[in-house]
């Protein structure tokens, strides 16, 4: 009996912790947006659009950080732009490949918080390049990169190496001081907080 | 220190107006409270108080300047603000870098900063949390974190807007002596409260806000004998001058002793 | 998405997975399809249904808004750079401007415009709430629905937050205007609060979703909203799909007959 | 003897990576009807203590736990929290972090518990209308629940925890963020629906308040019970102050008039109990 209580307890927790693990996927979602517009509240010129995938790569692992990179897409299409929805899936492979380096313990010092911004940048170039060529034909218009492609078009009249170095050029930037970012507010998140987590960065 | 408020009205949106029309002088050392029902006004008028919000009409005046000359960051040094919620400012992990924020963010000198903290925890009694992370703490300390953090930049004024919420007793008693101590030091401490008790035993000063506007300004005994104004602006009077009201003292009360002296005078 | 304004045109009464068919068959069918005169037809359409649902003003610069930058940076890339370029139409020194880049070009606006303008069509016609519960009703996870309408609930609720975050930490003497690396190091002071407290915040919403019975497993939920899919939803779905399926075989058949 | 709501055995709990118990040993019951309160300092474990009534310990949070905590009889280990909530409900300090963030609508939110057990939609139509009455919150009923005031919110925040009928409610500071005449109105509703029968546990910081509802209180420090009685009982205790509570003002200004024999020697602990003596002690010279 006493051996049942105890099984169906910890089964119990299982299910449970799922929705504290759920209800924070919308609160990274935020993040990502929230980081975008502080941004233009300061008047950065910069994105910094991925600190909350970072954050829940960190605490609930690659899956769960891809599906807040989908999410945001989603509602940057639902409410900004449909434009966005092709992207989702670069979100969700920086989302993947964050999580999965992170899991790798790469997260842990500094050295490795550079190894993963120069593999998420690679990634995040890729992919990215890849819709813009394919979905949209080269360009989206709908920021500055589009611009900087052209120019970088008409200088070197191919269509894939502006695509691409542009997007490269901007990731760069971006995504270094995202994860600078991401690692200090990371450091700064409470124990009381991550000991309900079974996160990479505590354990029992 | 002199925080002049000339008829100021404040809205986010012009036809809709917050604060209707504020004339108020603020000095001196004398701690004063701002009461009233939630909705009257009371953190869109203190938010003036370093420019956090500025009047749509109307002046704010410190020390004779006009608020609006220099940022809320540069009227840091001057007047500190503490949030009612701790979450909105704390984001360090340890106390003692909490401390530290605020004064390097205004230019205040290393050794000047070493040489407070010690001062500060010792008032906020965080002395023994100093390396502990803001976030770990209980809510009475974490509500004094933010207290220090703010105390730490050693403003003439202090506004705190609701220390008193979900504070219990030992958190009222250590805010009680922080007000103390800082008026001692020559501070003015100007702080929003919803607990009467605590409003009659610490002020010298209780100015009532109702609708964006002040109804009542003066000593807690001429306030709070006030009922029938009071009643007006929702707000009831401490427990032992309701008890004092309820069997027709003359007197107003606020603390034991003061009932016991008015009830030996009625007795005669 | 809209709020919970009340229900004023007919488009806002259909059921909102019909409108998500509306998106998949238009948006396919002008993929498919060899040209882009379908594609501009639906586009002329989709006008005309915006004017009924009420929209039609900001219905139009977005589509203005999008399709003209757009069209221009294709037309340039495409036109004057696309590898397919073969028929000549103009010289303008620096580059030559082609029949097959244009094409496709307009090709690729085309499509895209058809799937803004019914995206954004659904998106402005249908509440989020509704479109939830009618995707529950027909069986997604009740979890995929929470993801759904929380992203979209938090994030208003956030920027409030950073407002109130921000004043906090003006008055700790973070400047928040200023030279570009003032701009940058006010960040981390902005952002931590908002990370942290909308993190431990959560963790309180998810007591609140646990006693309201969250993790009910065994149950069929079911929702305030009512969702209900009426005639004009039956015969508008079979339409799409017969729509889809005949462009289907009109496509096969013109690049067979070419 | 009285039926119990909730009964705690020799119960312990230590959240997962802490070093100390938040709870250690506490035993206690709350008998069905009654109007239960437990008091004490910030941090000794008042919250802990309610959230596993309603079985977020052990289900939701991590940590160990060790005792017995039975609601209605039943063990909460045996239930699931969502069993639990048609039994008990709580309602805690931050309104807004009691919004499913699910709902645009103030009736959807109140529905949203009920969705989550498949009520059909008419009865939930119904109720929604019922609670929102009790409530007084009929008037925003189309509003978006974020858009409201804090005192708005936290009625939406019971009404949504009332609408699953539970028969005890918790309540873990529920007002601490509303002004006092906004506070009064929601207990005024929490007496009534105590008078028709809910047992009601209250944790809250105003010791008039306490003294004026509680049947019981109980008083906690560093997660132990210390003390528990009537309210004469447990704020006529010398060793009060002991236990970082201080009594309501009533209570220690008819000690001090009793002391020096002003008055007759009884503890008034609520304003009405201290105007009865005062107008005595006015009229009889002791």
């Amino acid at each position: 009996m006493n051996v049942d209580k105890k099984r169906s307890l910890s089964r119990s927790v299982k299910v449970q912790s799922a929705t504290k693990s759920l209800v924070l996927i919308p609160i990274a979602v935020g993040i990502n947006l929230i980081g975008g517009t502080l941004c233009s509240t300061l008047k950065l010129p910069l994105f910094l659009d991925m600190i909350g995938t970072i954050v829940i790569a960190v605490l609930s692992g690659p899956w769960v950080a891809a599906l807040c990179g989908l999410l945001t897409n989603l509602f940057l299409a639902l409410v900004a732009n449909p434009v966005y929805l092709p992207y989702a899936l670069v979100s969700v492979l920086c989302g993947l490949v964050t999580g999965y380096l992170i899991k790798a313990g790469l997260f842990r010092n500094k050295f490795g918080v550079v190894v993963t911004w120069l593999v998420v940048t690679l990634t995040n170039t890729v992919s990215a390049s890849l819709i813009t060529i394919f979905v949209y034909g080269g360009a989206t218009g709908v920021n500055s990169t589009s611009l900087v492609t052209a120019a970088l078009l008409a200088t070197t009249k191919k269509i894939m190496f502006s695509v691409f170095s542009s997007s490269m050029v901007e990731n760069l930037i971006d995504k270094a001081i995202v994860f600078v970012i991401a690692y200090l507010i990371i450091q700064r998140i409470p124990k009381k907080f991550l000991s309900q987590y079974s996160s990479s960065l505590g354990d029992d | 220190m002199r925080i002049d408020l000339q008829d100021l009205h404040f809205g986010y949106h012009p036809e809709h107006e917050i604060l209707h029309g504020v004339d108020l002088t603020l000095a001196g050392t004398d701690p004063i409270a701002i009461i009233g029902q939630n909705g009257a006004g009371k953190t869109t008028l203190v938010k003036q108080f370093n420019g956090i919000l500025t009047p749509t009409s109307g002046h704010v005046l410190i020390d004779g300047q006009d608020v609006t000359t220099q940022t809320t960051a540069k009227w840091a040094a001057k007047v500190g603000y503490v949030f009612q919620n701790p979450n909105d400012q704390l984001f360090l992990d340890s106390v003692r870098k909490e401390f530290e924020f605020g004064p390097k963010r205004i230019g205040m000198a290393p050794a000047e900063i070493k040489h407070r903290i010690d001062q500060v925890a010792d008032l906020v009694e965080l002395t023994d949390e100093l390396d502990t992370h803001p976030f770990d703490l209980d809510d009475t300390q974490k509500k004094f974190c933010t207290i220090g953090a703010i105390i730490m930049m050693n403003p003439d004024v202090v506004v705190f807007d609701e220390p008193t919420c979900g504070q219990d007793v030992h958190g009222d008693h250590l805010l009680n002596r922080l007000i103390r101590h800082l008026t001692a030091a020559g501070k003015l401490c100007v702080t929003i409260s919803h607990d009467m008790t605590f409003v009659a035993q610490n002020f010298k000063r209780v100015i009532v806000m109702s609708q964006g506007a002040v109804r009542l300004d003066g000593t807690p005994e001429a306030v709070f004998s006030q009922t029938a104004a009071l009643k007006t602006c929702f707000i009831t009077p401490p427990p032992l001058t309701q008890l004092a009201q309820a069997v027709g003292f003359t007197a107003t009360p606020f603390t034991t002793d003061a009932f016991v002296r008015a009830f030996e005078a009625e007795r005669k | 998405m809209g709020s919970g304004e009340p229900v004023k045109s007919p488009i806002e009464k259909l059921n909102p997975l019909t409108k998500m068919l509306a998106i998949f068959c238009l948006g396919l069918a002008t993929l498919i399809y060899p040209n882009s005169w379908l594609g501009l037809g639906i586009v002329i359409v989709l006008f005309g249904v915006a004017g009924i649902a009420h929209i039609l003003t900001s219905f139009a610069k977005t589509i203005f808004g999008f399709g003209i930058p757009i069209s221009l940076m294709l037309f340039f890339i495409q036109g004057l750079y696309s590898p397919k370029n073969k028929t000549i139409i103009a010289d303008l020194g620096f580059a030559k401007l082609g029949e097959e880049g244009l094409l496709y070009a307009a090709k690729i606006v085309i499509t895209l415009l058809v799937f803004l303008a019914t995206f954004y069509i659904m998106n402005q016609t249908t509440y989020a709430g509704k479109m939830v519960a009618a995707l529950t009703r027909s069986g997604i996870n009740p979890q995929v629905g929470y993801l759904i309408l929380a992203s979209l609930n938090v994030v208003p609720q956030m920027h409030r937050r950073l407002d109130i975050i921000k004043e906090a930490q003006e008055a700790r003497g973070v400047e928040t205007t200023g030279g570009l690396w003032a701009r940058l190091k006010a960040y981390v002071p902005l952002m931590g609060p908002v990370v942290m407290s909308s993190l431990t915040d959560a963790q309180e919403r998810g007591m609140t979703l646990e006693t309201r019975g969250f993790a009910n497993t065994n149950v069929k939920r079911t929702s305030y909203i009512e969702v209900t899919t009426s005639k004009a939803d039956t015969y508008l779905r079979a339409g799409l799909i017969i729509f889809l399926v005949a462009v289907i075989i009109i496509s096969i058949w013109m690049r067979w007959a070419q | 003897m009285d039926e119990l709501a909730i009964e705690v055995k020799d119960l312990s709990f230590r959240y997962r990576q802490t070093t100390h118990a938040a709870l250690s040993h506490v035993s206690f019951s709350v008998p069905k009807g009654s109007f239960f309160c437990i008091i004490g300092g910030n941090g000794v474990g008042k919250s802990t203590l309610c959230n596993t009534f309603v079985g977020l310990i052990p289900h939701y949070f991590l940590g160990k736990m060790d005792g017995e905590v039975r609601v209605n009889g039943q063990s909460i280990l045996d239930q699931s929290i969502a069993d639990l909530s048609s039994q008990i409900g709580l309602v805690f300090q931050n309104p807004f972090n009691q919004l499913s963030y699910t709902a645009s609508t103030v009736a959807e939110e109140l529905a949203y518990g009920l969705g989550n057990r498949g009520v059909a939609r008419e009865e939930m139509v119904k109720k929604v209308a019922a609670v929102a009455k009790l409530m007084r919150i009929d008037q925003v009923l189309d509003q978006n629940p974020l858009d409201l005031s804090g005192g708005q919110a936290q009625r939406v925040a019971f009404g949504s925890t009332f609408i699953l009928e539970p028969k005890i409610l918790v309540l873990d500071e529920c007002t601490t963020q509303l002004d006092p005449m906004g506070a009064d109105d929601i207990f005024a509703i929490v007496k009534r629906l105590n008078h028709e029968g809910i047992t009601v546990v209250m944790v809250d910081h105003d010791m008039e308040r306490v003294a004026e509802y509680a049947d019981q209180i109980l008083v906690l420090a560093a997660g132990s019970p210390v003390l528990q009685g009537t309210p004469a009982e447990v704020f006529g205790d010398p060793r009060l102050a002991e236990f970082g509570v201080e009594p309501p003002a009533y209570a220690t200004v008819t000690q001090a008039l009793a002391q020096r024999h002003l008055i007759k020697a009884e503890l008034g602990v609520t304003k009405e109990q201290a105007v009865a003596l005062v107008k005595e002690g006015l009229n009889h010279a002791h």
